[in-house]
C-alpha cells in the first residue's frame, strides 16, 4: 500500500460507522453539523426515532428545497419533514427527554476530546462567548455520548488529548469517538483505537494524537457495512 | 370571558417601560415573534433584559439581534452568546467583549428549566447540566444519589413575546408543529403575555379544550399577523445558514 | 329583636358573602365541601373562571343526573360541565397554576383558623394519616387565602384560635374567614369582624371565640347583595 | 415503529415482581386504570410501593384500596391518606395506624412535582407547600428572596399503571378530558408504562403529532379495554360521595 491509497475518512463514513451501531428502536440525537450524516447510513429494518432539542419527535429526512414546512425544523434549524408517529412537545417536556435519560444515544460535534470522557465543543479560545445549545444537557442526560471530529485541527493540533484545554462541555462522558482516522473507545485506562482508517498504521496515528493510544489487539480496518 | 384582542402591535406594546424584562420565544424562524418585535423596536424602549434561546440573531426581518445593534438591551439570558464561527462574530459579541452589554449563558435545558421554575412557584432546582464546567465555578453544588448536581434559581419576567398559529379571543393558543418550543413555558412564566398570530383568532368555544397548548389564563394580548408587506411571516429563507 | 330571630347564617349565604367580593376576570379554586357553593352566587356580569386541581381550567355548573360526561370531574370528584372556553392540562400544569400564582383565590373549608393566619384543614386529632390533597400548595400559590368553616364545631368548641391546636396546613397565610356567625379579615392585630350574623351582638359572638376579636367601627350586619 | 399492543391485560402485567413500585394514575374515577389494576390483583404480586393520589380507594371495580385490603402493599406515597372523616376509616387507615403498611403523605403539588423531578433529571427542588407544617420537620429548608422553600427529592417508579383514551400502536396517547391528571407525568417518570384504552388503538400516522398528549417513546405497553362484563369501565356511579 503507498502513501497515495492512504486517505482519511470521509466524514459520511465516520457518520456511517457510528450509525451502524444504533440499534433497533434508539432514540438518537444528533448534533447540529456533521453528526446529522449519522441519518443517512441505510438502517434497513431497524428503526431510528430522531429526536431534537425543540421538541420534534420521530422526525424524517431533510426537506426539498422548495419543500419546506415553514414551522417544522430540527434543532440545527434544517427544515424537515414528518414521520408517521410523530409527536411535538413543548422544550420543558424535551429537555425531560433528554435530561431523564430517554435519548439512546447523542452524536456530537466536538473540538476536543480527553482520555477521561471530557470534551469540549462550545467555546473556543479567546473568545469570551460561546454557544451552549442542548449539548451540556444531552452530555448529561443521554444514555450515550459519541463524538464525531476530525483528528486534528486545521492547523494539524490533536484533538485527542490528555485533558481538554478548552473550557469542558461535560466531564468523563463521552464513551466513543469516531474521527477521520479510526474509531475509539474512552475506557478506564483511555483511549482504545478498535478501528482504522484504511492504509494508516498506528503508529501515524498516535503520531497526531496527544493521549497515548491503547491499540486494540484485534485492530480492524474501519468499514462501513 | 375576557376579549384580549389588540388589533395593532404598535398598541401591544405601548406601554412597554424602559428596563423592562421579556422573554422571546421561538426556536429559528418558527415561533419567533417577529411582528412584536418590530414593534417593540418602533416603540423605543431601551435598557431592556431579554431571555431568549440566542440573541444574537438578525436573520429574520425583525429579531432580538436588532435590538441589540441598537444599544436596547442591557442583559442577555441565552443558551448562545457566539455565533460557531469566529468569523461570523456579530455586534452582539462586540458588545459582550467590550463590557457594554452582559450575557449570561447557560444549557438550553437549564434556560427552560428556570423558566419553569419561575412560573410554577419552585424556588430553585439542581440539575447535572453544566457541572463540572467554568459555568458552574461560583455555584453551589450538591451529591443527591451519588451524581453531582448544581443549583438554579428561577427566571422571571415581566413580559413575553411568542408566536402562535390559532387563538380563541381569551387567549387559548395552539401551535403549530415547531412553533411551539419556548413557547408555552415562557407564556406561564412572564407577568404579561403578548401573542402574535399566524392563523386565525376564532371564537371562545371553538377549541377543543383537550388540544389547547397553553390556556388562555396565561395569556394577555392577542394579535393577528396583518398580510405581507405591513404584517411579517416567517419563511424558510429566515433561516440562519 | 328576640331570640327567635336569631339565626346562624346558612352555608349559602356564607359561600354567597365570601363570593360577591370576587373580581371580574378572578380565576378560583373551590375546595371541596361547602366552599363549592361560591359559584352558585349570581355574579351577573362578573365572568369567573374555575380552576380545580386535576387540570381543568373554567368549568361549568354541576353535571345534571344522568348526563354526566365519565371523564369530567372537578377536584371535589363532583360531575361538572365544560364552559366555552375551557382548557384542560395535566397535573404538573396544574400545579403550576396553583404554586406560581395564577389563583386570585381560593376558597377552603378549615378546622380552624388562627388569628396570626395560620390554619388547620388536612388531619383531626388522634388519627395518624390525613388529606392534604391541594391545599397545601393553595395555601403557599394562591394569591388570596378565604376560608369559609361553621364558628364552632359540632361540640360547641371556638375555631378562631389564638393558635391553631392541630397541625396546621399553612403558616400566617388566611386573610378572610366567614363562619355562620360573621364575617373576618385577619390584620396584624387580630381577628377584625367587620360583618356579623343578623341578630346577634359582638359579645355574643367573642362568647364563642378563642381569639380576641376586634370588632369594626363599621361593624354591620352580614348581607348578602 | 414497534407495536406495543398487548391482547390482554394478564399478560401485559405478568411480569410484574414482588417489590415492584407502582404509579398509578387518575383522580376520581377519569384516567383511572382498573383494568390493570384488576389483572395485577389476578397476578398476585405483593410487597408493592404504589405512588397515587390516594391509596385508599374501593369505589371503582378494583382500584389500589383493594390491594391494600389484601396486605400486599408496603408503601404508599400519596396526598391523602385518610378519609374526611373518622367514620369512613378504611383498611388503609387500620394498617397505617397499626404500622402494618407505611403512608407518606405530602401536597398534591409536591406529589407531582416529584414525579416530574424524576422523569426530568432534576436532582431536588425547593417549594412553598407544607413549610411550617409537621410534613416539613425533619426536611431541609432553605429561604430564597425572603421566602422560606422546603427541599423535596423525585419519587421514581419501576412501572406507571394509567388510563387514556386513544393509542397508536406506537403507544402516542391522547386523553380525554380530566381523565389527563396525572397519568401524562406517571408515564414520563416510570421505567415502564402500561396503558388501559377506553377508545380506540388507531394506526401509527393517525394521531394529529401537535395534539399528542404523551409521545409514544414514554410508553411500553398500551391494551384496548374489551366490552363489559370482561372489561372494567368507569362509571359516575363508580364516585365516591
Amino acid at each position: 500500500m503507498t502513501t497515495a491509497d492512504k486517505k482519511p475518512l470521509d466524514r459520511q463514513t465516520m457518520c456511517s460507522r457510528l450509525a451502524m451501531e444504533f440499534e433497533d428502536g434508539w432514540i438518537a440525537n444528533l448534533g447540529a453539523g456533521m453528526p446529522t450524516l449519522c441519518s443517512n447510513y441505510d438502517f434497513k429494518d431497524k428503526d431510528i426515532i430522531y429526536q431534537s432539542e425543540n421538541g420534534l419527535i420521530g422526525y424524517g429526512p431533510l426537506a426539498k428545497e422548495g419543500e419546506e414546512h415553514p414551522n417544522l425544523v430540527n434543532a440545527g434549524v434544517q427544515y424537515v419533514t414528518l414521520r408517521p408517529g410523530s409527536a411535538i412537545v413543548n422544550h420543558a417536556d424535551s429537555f425531560t427527554v433528554i435530561r431523564g435519560g430517554y435519548v439512546n444515544v447523542t452524536v456530537l460535534g466536538s473540538y476536543e476530546v480527553a482520555e477521561n470522557g471530557d470534551f469540549a465543543n462550545w467555546k473556543t479560545s479567546g473568545r469570551k462567548g460561546g454557544g451552549i445549545g442542548g449539548a451540556m444537557d444531552l452530555a448529561v442526560g443521554a444514555q450515550r455520548v459519541w463524538i464525531a471530529m476530525e483528528h486534528v485541527t486545521r492547523d494539524g493540533k490533536p484533538r485527542l488529548l490528555k485533558r481538554c484545554a478548552l473550557p469542558v462541555t461535560a466531564v468523563g462522558v463521552v464513551q466513543r469517538v469516531v474521527t477521520d482516522l479510526g474509531l475509539f473507545d474512552v475506557t478506564p485506562e483511555g483511549f482504545l483505537m478498535r478501528e482504522i482508517a484504511p492504509g494508516y498504521t498506528p503508529e501515524e496515528v498516535q503520531a497526531v494524537t496527544e493521549a497515548r493510544l491503547i491499540i486494540s489487539p484485534d485492530l480492524k480496518p474501519l468499514q462501513v457495512t | 370571558m375576557k376579549n384580549k384582542v389588540f388589533n395593532s402591535f404598535d398598541e401591544a406594546v405601548a406601554d412597554i417601560p424602559d428596563g423592562a424584562s421579556i422573554m422571546v420565544g421561538g426556536f429559528g424562524p418558527p415561533g419567533l415573534p417577529q411582528n412584536l418585535l418590530g414593534a417593540l423596536i418602533r416603540q423605543g424602549a431601551t435598557d431592556l433584559t431579554i431571555i431568549t434561546n440566542r440573541g444574537d440573531q438578525t436573520n429574520a426581518k425583525a429579531n432580538t439581534g436588532h435590538l441589540v445593534e441598537l444599544r436596547r438591551v442591557k442583559k442577555v439570558y441565552c443558551a448562545f452568546s457566539a455565533s460557531p464561527h469566529p468569523s461570523q462574530a456579530s455586534v452582539f459579541e462586540e458588545l459582550t467583549e467590550s463590557g457594554e452589554m452582559e450575557a449570561e449563558l447557560m444549557p438550553q435545558g437549564t434556560l427552560v428549566e428556570r423558566m419553569r421554575a419561575a412560573a410554577s412557584g419552585i424556588g430553585a432546582f439542581y440539575t447535572q447540566a453544566s457541572v463540572g464546567t467554568e459555568l458552574a465555578i461560583d455555584k453551589e453544588t450538591r451529591v443527591i444519589d451519588g451524581k453531582t448536581y448544581v443549583l438554579e434559581f428561577p427566571l422571571h419576567a415581566d413580559y413575553a413575546f411568542i408566536r402562535a398559529d390559532t387563538s380563541d379571543t381569551f387567549g387559548n393558543l395552539q401551535y403549530d408543529l415547531t412553533q411551539r418550543n419556548f413557547n408555552p413555558v415562557m407564556a406561564m412564566a412572564a407577568k404579561t403575555t403578548l401573542v402574535e398570530i399566524e392563523g386565525e383568532i376564532i371564537e371562545v368555544g371553538g377549541m377543543d379544550p383537550n388540544n389547547v397548548h397553553t390556556p388562555g389564563i396565561f395569556v394577555d394580548r392577542v394579535i393577528k399577523i396583518p398580510p405581507a408587506p405591513e404584517g411579517l411571516w416567517t419563511l424558510p429563507s429566515d433561516r440562519n445558514s
